[in-house]
């Protein structure tokens, strides 16, 4: 991987790079709802002969970049409110019929930032559960089960060096069961099987062996690096 | 029927203090910055509002916020990098918030104009806003029993407004303003223009007038006013 | 009233009277619903000063008269399937919008005819009952139960001389308690009350008295004539 | 991703036997009368068929059902002055009837595209029609649970599609088209002209692309070439 030790003091993949393996699973022709923050990187490294269609929860298929100059238009904007533009064969519709869209199954593919994943699929990422903080939630728990596929995307390892891929979630959680791959600086983790007896494969690491993995994370993790 | 008023204040006459008010707009697209300034002026308190969030930097319902005329925010997404008055108030206990996950506000909205006494949805199942609500398993997927969310009054922003009260949106300005027509005793619009009956297709109608009491016309579009100061705040 | 008597073997109102005194009931700029039948005729005696719109469940708010010649389209047709028209500021939304619509209580008068009413507000007209009938609902049920008023409009009489308007519904019921006013052909009956103690009132009578209504009917009736 | 055909009858490629199939239209107004014959030619039986009516006179449905292809319908109105050869069958017993109000229906097909386990309404309640289903108080008024109406494929009539699948109407042949969409597996639209991307205002967009597999131009619209024998049937 090209981005893989782009600096020296770093291993694994930068941001850039997480955004790009995203990109690369994401099938052709495919529905899109990118979440705010991170997951708003992968739209860069979707090619138009990807035929990737964005979904914008605040109303909108057929998303376009990010508006800039006299493209600027408050009333067009993405779920994080940064002004958008609008692709030929876009549409407009309200939040109900926006949400439907998403909880009825329609959407191919949510990315989803995280603070925790389970090994069973749960997923936190709306609530640090601290009491000082405000809790917001915005449409996460609805794109967490609405989409065809859930994808988070996140740093293996938090700021104390603990594993965010985890057993069990300590943070509260947004969806239960309902991660179905997981992208990170040093891997890519396929998590199947059912709540009883889940199993999480890894299917590419950067610059990590599925050793030092296993260790990382305390996890009985699957090698399916093909290495 | 609808009625064409010439001031915003006019607009929101009668709004009572405990109101139930939704206001429309995600961030300040469709935000109906005329009628809440108005309310503002207005004086009523002890306001429960609906939104998707609770006011950003120093426009709309953060005034509203900041002027303490707000009980209680019913909303999905109150924490942005801009929302001080919020904080501020939520933070020193004098603002209650109940936290919604943005679909089911939507949909517990429009199962309100729709006349549907309660639904039952995966989303939230598990987590923290769904304790103590009522659960089922539907086809080996569980779900939690939502229930409609209703208003005294609805501020909403549209684009154009007929003379039978047809309203269209401009682009994701639209979002939850739809909706929250239907759900209110009384919806009034601030709209940027109105034309004569006829003059929307009466295929491209997204609000139908029987959803519309009041019709106050803004001109220009309060989100084209404010663009300079539109902030980008980290939020959904 | 003119209408009453017009023929030497008829008494009371014809069917045009009784769509006349229902069209007298519609406060202006209501948005009401006619049902098939019977009730459809009652726009013939709205007034465009009246400013009433009509829905039509199929999905259209703003129904003009019937169409004719050169103005049908097949693609604009009411719920009885008859070729209409469309009035300035009309508007065409889908199934479900239209019943919430209509669910959502958001229509002031609903016009229905019936098989029978019961002194409670219970509604029959979807349904002999008899095995050899095929049902049939369509929107009734929701008809019934979603506007903010439910008139009917039905001879007094069946065929066989027995009174409609009943103690008890024998007919399968389309919906409880939902009716609030009866035009027929004899008389105008409010109905009020809860389902525990029920009344009903005579508000206008044609070529009849109250007393007669009475044995018409064998209910208890409110004289409200003013006579 | 929208898939253009160039025939009806390679539009409905792939519909099996005892399939459940939505069929969009309100009488002849919106019934997707090529995708029908083509599905008639196409010989899948044992279809349950989820539309408002069950046909009328000589054309589309009717025909669908008198080659007894159709072991089911789920409808709110079956009975009309034309409707002979349903009435035949369903007298003879060969046909199954499931009556469901005609709100019921359309809720329940929303309900099915918008991922809702089941919801509660008023519609019905204290009738046959209920009998035996749950019910519930809910702030004073009876309620019944009803449960979404999905379909493996949807067979519906629109206007323009452009070439991202998007789709407009033409009056009140929208009827069940936009919900149907929502509700199944496999979209198939027939429509009276395809149009580039761009072609339909995003604002003017009724189905989204998202919600279509198949689209295939029919021309001219059913509705008018059928214009001369549309008859007037007591129905709703």
């Amino acid at each position: 991987m090209s981005e893989a030790g782009s600096t020296t003091s770093r291993r694994g993949l930068d941001r850039a790079g997480i955004a790009r393996a995203v990109a690369r699973d994401i099938p052709r022709g495919s529905y899109v709802n990118l979440g705010i923050g991170l997951p708003t990187t992968v739209s860069a490294y979707l090619r138009p002969q990807d035929e990737v269609t964005l979904h914008t929860e605040n109303g909108m298929l057929g998303m376009g970049p990010e508006a800039t100059g006299d493209d600027v238009d408050p009333d067009l904007i993405n779920a994080g409110k940064v002004p958008v533009t609008e692709l030929p064969g876009a549409s407009y519709f309200h939040h109900a019929d926006s949400f439907a869209m998403m909880r009825g199954g329609h959407l191919d593919v949510c990315v989803l930032g995280a603070y925790q994943v389970s090994v069973a699929g749960d997923l936190a990422n709306w609530h640090t559960g601290r009491a000082q903080d405000i809790p917001a939630v915005g449409g996460a728990m609805d794109l967490a089960i609405g989409a065809k596929q859930t994808f988070v995307m996140m740093t293996l390892l938090d700021r104390q060096g603990h594993a965010k891929l985890v057993q069990a979630c300590t943070y509260p959680l947004t969806g239960v069961g309902c991660v179905r791959r997981v992208y990170t600086d040093l891997a890519v983790f396929v998590l199947a099987g059912d709540a009883q007896a889940p199993t999480v494969t890894v299917t590419a690491a950067f610059d990590a062996t599925v050793e030092e993995l296993r260790e990382l994370t305390g996890l009985s993790l699957l090698d399916g690096t093909g290495s | 029927m609808v009625a064409f008023v010439t001031s915003p204040f006019d607009a929101v006459a009668g709004i009572p203090d405990g109101a139930t008010v939704m206001i429309g707009g995600f961030g300040e697209a469709g935000q109906p910055v005329a009628l809440i300034e108005a309310l503002l002026e207005h004086g009523a308190r002890d306001l429960v509002v609906v939104n998707n969030n609770a006011g950003s930097a120093e426009v709309g319902l953060a005034l509203l916020i900041a002027a303490d005329r707000v009980r209680k925010v019913v909303c999905s997404f109150p924490r942005q990098s801009d929302s001080w008055h919020f904080d501020e108030k939520y933070r020193a206990g004098t603002i209650e918030l109940e936290l919604v996950p943005q679909g089911n506000l939507a949909e517990r909205i429009r199962a309100a104009g729709a006349g549907i006494g309660a639904f039952y949805t995966p989303t939230g199942y598990g987590t923290l806003l769904a304790a103590g609500k009522e659960t089922r398993e539907i086809d080996g997927r569980h779900h939690v029993l939502e229930h409609p969310l209703r208003a005294d009054f609805a501020l909403i922003r549209a684009h154009l407004a007929d003379e039978r009260g047809n309203l269209t949106y401009r682009r994701t300005a639209r979002n939850f303003g739809p909706i929250m027509a239907t759900a209110a005793t009384t919806t009034i619009a601030e709209v940027t223009r109105v034309v004569p009956a006829g003059g929307i297709d009466p295929e491209n109608v997204v609000t139908p007038g029987i959803y519309v009491d009041r019709v106050v016309a803004v001109e220009p579009a309060s989100g084209a006013r404010d663009a300079a100061r539109h902030g980008r705040g980290a939020a959904t």
